[in-house]
């Protein structure tokens, strides 16, 4: 990875290209995934992240590869920005053997210790916990490094939103709290559920120094995670981000998307990230309209690759149901 | 009698209406009950019938909507809570055990707390380890609430009204994959079922199988398979799973001498050991066989659909158990 | 009970008087409790109030009498103030079947249903949901009413607090939150368990008018109180008050009381509430010492007869020990 | 061997001495564990020696520090989370059922979550019905955990180490009514015992009492009144509760042909039922008698004594089922 010493975001022309890509490549993996899933390839639920993509690919480009990741059940974006394989991902969407968590898990549940990728929570709120002690495990240890957990702005509800914060800044935890206001928890908006509107006020009330950002820039959400991680690496304790987004996409591959206005997707859609990144890089001459097919063509290979091998992989056998329930007796004193 | 055809979904639906109807201190709250209509679609159109507040969105905080439900029941409601799944009704447990189930009692019996909790439960539908519990049998350890498991549209249909018209909290298991299962309903009358009794929804003289939720149709499948083969199971459906209907069950294995327990759950400490230890402490010198359960294999529900149906009882391992105890 | 429309605190003799019979009559009580604990005749656990008797006379003296409350373990001057005959809280603390609860609660569960007083929660935080439900019952109805919610500081770390405090403010329940901060849950100090230790602050967020209050003084917890619960009769919404208060014993009859400095009590006890209200009353001539005296010879007659009716009480007939777990079957459809 | 004499509270604070200066990555945490000396002053004294990062006091916020402490098991360290009560478990079941006993399968086995739950449990000390329960079988129906009932001084001295060695994560339930019970221990060596096997607390040929927890002592004083009636008890403390050792309590129950369940919990759906099923399941042809339960009575536990003792196993009522299985 490169040098993140710096506060700053240098929007050299690989960098750009980076970033366009990662973004790039989510989107069409979860395209890509939609088609699966209406093929019975894919199955049980499947939340898509499309439209949101700058979040994962700005925050994650600033942690380094140690640096422990907490997602949720939307979490296909983070995976592969965070540099699991697509290839096991996809085979994970699949349930085989080969997938990140050997298939167990599927789309809600993806991890690679090798990544430090801590999945894959489908209990709204349930990874803060799990952040927070990990980095309390890294400041126990000594180790100066962040762990970022991502949730939605539903989550903020929940109880555990509140103690895992107040947790966090009480002991001047290394947690980088993200928090991806798409502005819906499934059908219902955030003015219908939570009385103070503003993720990043509430935070900042536990002694958080929190920021509100665009989350439809990359930028700009890479920008404001490079000053938090950094605070958080020095040991100022937590930091937390809010990152204003959407999704284009309804909730789950179940939900008729009743709940909100054609108009107001559509409007939303203008700010798609990767086209304003493209749009912005291209008139800016960092990059060219050439970089966008290359690096279309690449993830189409990528994909194409990926479903070949979940297509070809094998599946658990049956006699194996119970395995992995707990550890294998010779492991146990 | 005239019927028509219609979805567990639409029975649930049908039952809400009524009690919305019916009884001005109802109401429904929980997440997503309102503008999506419901996690499964059972308050769809409840809406624009019956306002924003009787059918109450609810943010992400299972403790409090279900306390806040509690208290609204102390106050003279009889509120409809719906926690969207029983995976996250482990989030409310507090409140369900340490308040809904305990005021009465620890008052004195000076106070009752008139709640409904309807939740979807089970696996089935390959939504993986979180998301397809089946923790009936926690529920009903739980003394001072009642636990119902409608299995059938009528059920689905029946047992919201008397639930709600019941001074103690109640809670009604709705099995996820249950809510596109059609039935003939009655057109006319009165829907309103027995919440007290199991049902034998077969007769059989040879053994008998005991089930409850999806496992019930299940269970009626292996039934079907093993009449061909000359033996007749009779097919208790549980409904309540607290206080369990002994009597009904007693009767029957006293009858047939040999029980067999289905339940989807993880098997140590689930609903049918409880169900098993009573046939055994009631029914002991009956028994023609040991009692024999066909449970969940002990995992949390793997994703995939064939470790998802070999975790979980099928009519195929129903027919072994049931071959089983008749020594065939 | 005498007229509440005005916001103000009328210090009127009867009213200066009737708030220090009341601070007194607990105190004694619980003097007395601490007495019959050592005795064996009170067993489980009992948390003693003394030092913030303020607090629950100052607020529950601007409540009418339907107006429901909700309280903790800590709530024997509360059943007391709001109306419950000490009798029955006495036999209560000793089990009996002529107790409040018959006997089934004790000390921790307190309740009366024709007081409206819902206990009496020894989970922490576990009353502000019902509290928070109570307030909807009314609001659905359209009863013009506050419901009264107390509970510790120590509550305030817990998920419910913020997902109660949540829905009262979305939902502009009635409630009146009020906040009992004596600096300690158990052994742990406030500053060790809260990263933001103003509770009121912290309320605010959630758009809820919050007002932290002397706790000590009897007259600013009414004052203050009076002010919130006009608001929320009116409709405003739910209010917020931090009371700050100091309990003067220890966390209960089990506590070694390890974890403070024998000095800050001490500090702590120059500022007793009911000395410091009897010594102003006196001062400003508004009470006389023969009040004081009148009162404490009525406290004692009426905890001399409770203790005594306490003594006499039946037992509950342990044939009837499942009792109430359900409702009787006839009430059954 | 030399002995010293030591109360069931020191055992575990020399247990939890052990750990931490055996192995740097092992702290305490939990609510009052450190400048309280831990509710049931397990801890005290310890944050002198080991200072305020290792015994951490944590706010009152269940959730989110056994989930903390799932997370710092899952960063590397060994977390020992005291949950001052089983009551206060409920506000935390989410993240051990949804986290600690999942992540393993979830993620394919790539995860393990070394944490060491503790908690005290349990009913008898008049604290009423909020602060009584014993939940055990519900943590007993849980895969992918490993669940400790130390009886006695020596378990309650030598589960800890292992139990922290062990890669999953492990409850331990300790009875609130043990804390002063006093034993003799080995004054030197390697105090860490099986935590995979039940042990048999007497030896006897006419009937088999299992019992867990402070019902242990209960089913043992029972067995010596049924003693002097010239019947003789084999005790079995089951001490562990997931998995189950169905080997000890079968090959037992084999011998005596009669068994008798002790457990304090509400009946309906104890760990009891489970065990009996296990019987009637393993050994139903070996019986002499139906398997008995003698369990708490289903009730909220109320406050007073007389009824509080009514609502639980005593010897009395042991000694009774006893003699029923014997038809005496
Ligand atoms: C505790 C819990 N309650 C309810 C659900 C069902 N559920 C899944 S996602 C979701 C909405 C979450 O919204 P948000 O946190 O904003 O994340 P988003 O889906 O918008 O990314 C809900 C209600 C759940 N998984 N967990
Ligand atoms: C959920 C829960 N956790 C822990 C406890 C144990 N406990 C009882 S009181 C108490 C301290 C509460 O402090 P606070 O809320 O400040 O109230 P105070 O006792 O000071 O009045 C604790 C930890 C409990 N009863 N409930
Ligand atoms: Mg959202
Ligand atoms: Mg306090």
């Amino acid at each position: 990875m490169r040098n993140i010493a710096d506060d700053r975001v240098h929007l050299t022309r690989e960098h750009a290209f980076e970033l366009l890509r990662q973004m790039t490549r989510i989107r069409r993996f979860e395209e890509k995934c939609a088609e699966l899933y209406t093929q019975e390839k894919i199955r049980g639920f499947l939340h898509l992240y499309i439209g949101e993509e700058a979040n994962a690919v700005g925050v994650i480009s600033t942690l380094s590869e140690d640096e422990a990741i907490v997602a949720t059940y939307r979490e296909h974006g983070h995976a592969l920005v965070r540099g699991l394989p697509m290839n096991e991902v996809m085979a994970e969407m699949f349930g085989k053997a080969a997938g990140s968590s050997r298939g167990r898990g599927g789309s809600m549940h993806i991890f690679s210790a090798r990544h430090r990728f801590f999945g894959g929570n489908a209990i709204v709120a349930g990874g803060l916990p799990l952040a927070v002690g990990l980095a309390l495990a890294d400041k126990m240890v000594g180790i100066e490094r962040a762990t970022c957990c991502f949730f939605g702005e539903g989550a903020a509800a929940e109880g555990e939103f509140h103690e895992s914060l107040n947790l966090a800044a009480l002991w001047h935890l290394p947690v980088l709290f993200v928090c991806e206001n798409n502005l819906y928890a499934m059908g219902t908006a955030l003015a219908r559920s939570q009385s103070n509107p503003s993720i990043s006020e509430r935070a900042a009330v536990y002694g958080i120094e929190s920021e509100a950002v665009d989350g439809m820039n990359v930028v700009d959400v890479e920008a404001a995670a490079r000053r938090a991680v950094h605070a958080v690496r020095r040991g100022e304790g937590p930091r937390f981000i809010e990152a204003m987004t959407y999704r284009f996409r309804a909730h789950s591959m179940f939900d008729p998307d009743l709940y909100r206005e054609k108009a107001e997707i559509e409007e939303w859609k203008k700010r798609d990230p990767i086209m304003l990144f493209a749009d912005w890089a291209l008139s800016a001459g960092i990059l060219h309209q050439d970089d966008r097919q290359e690096i279309e063509a690449g993830v189409a290979q990528e994909i194409d690759a990926a479903v070949a091998f979940a297509e070809a992989a094998d599946w658990e056998p049956v006699e194996d149901l119970v395995k992995d329930v707990i550890s294998p007796p010779e492991t146990v004193p | 009698m005239t019927t028509r055809r219609m979805t567990y979904r639409e029975a649930v639906r049908e039952a809400l209406r009524e009690s919305l109807t019916r009884d001005k201190r109802v109401f429904l709250m929980g997440e997503d009950v309102n503008r999506y209509g419901g996690a499964y679609a059972c308050s769809l159109g409840l809406p624009a019938e019956f306002g924003d507040e009787r059918i109450r969105d609810a943010p992400l905080s299972e403790s409090a909507f279900v306390g806040a439900g509690i208290g609204a029941a102390l106050g003279g409601m009889r509120p409809i809570v719906e926690i969207m799944t029983i995976n996250f009704s482990l989030l409310a447990l507090d409140q369900i055990v340490n308040s809904a189930a305990t005021l009465r009692h620890m008052s004195g019996g000076q106070f009752s707390v008139p709640i409904v909790i309807r939740m979807a439960t089970g696996a089935g539908r390959q939504l993986a380890a979180q998301h397809s519990h089946s923790l009936e049998g926690w529920y009903g350890h739980i003394p001072g609430i009642r636990v119902l498991a409608p299995a059938t549209v009528a059920d689905a249909r029946g047992m919201l009204w008397p639930a709600l018209m019941n001074p103690d909290p109640v809670v009604i298991m709705e099995h996820a994959t249950l809510y596109n299962e059609e039935d003939e309903l009655p057109t006319e009358g009165d829907m309103s079922v027995d919440i007290g009794k199991a049902a034998k929804r077969r007769e059989g003289a040879d053994a008998t199988v005991i089930a409850h939720s999806a496992c019930v149709k299940k269970a009626l499948d292996a039934a079907d398979m093993l009449a061909s083969e000359g033996i007749n199971c009779e097919v208790i459906d549980l409904r309540i799973l607290r206080p369990l209907d002994d009597e009904t069950i007693i009767a029957s294995v006293r009858k047939t001498h040999r029980a067999i327990i289905v339940d989807e759950a993880w098997r140590s400490g689930s609903l049918a050991a409880e169900i098993s230890s009573r046939i055994t402490e009631q029914a002991f010198y009956d028994l023609d066989a040991p009692v024999a359960r066909v449970c969940g294999a002990e995992v949390p529900i793997p994703y995939p659909r064939h470790l998802e149906l070999a975790a979980l009882p099928q009519p195929q391992s129903i027919a072994a158990a049931v071959r089983k105890a008749m020594r065939r």
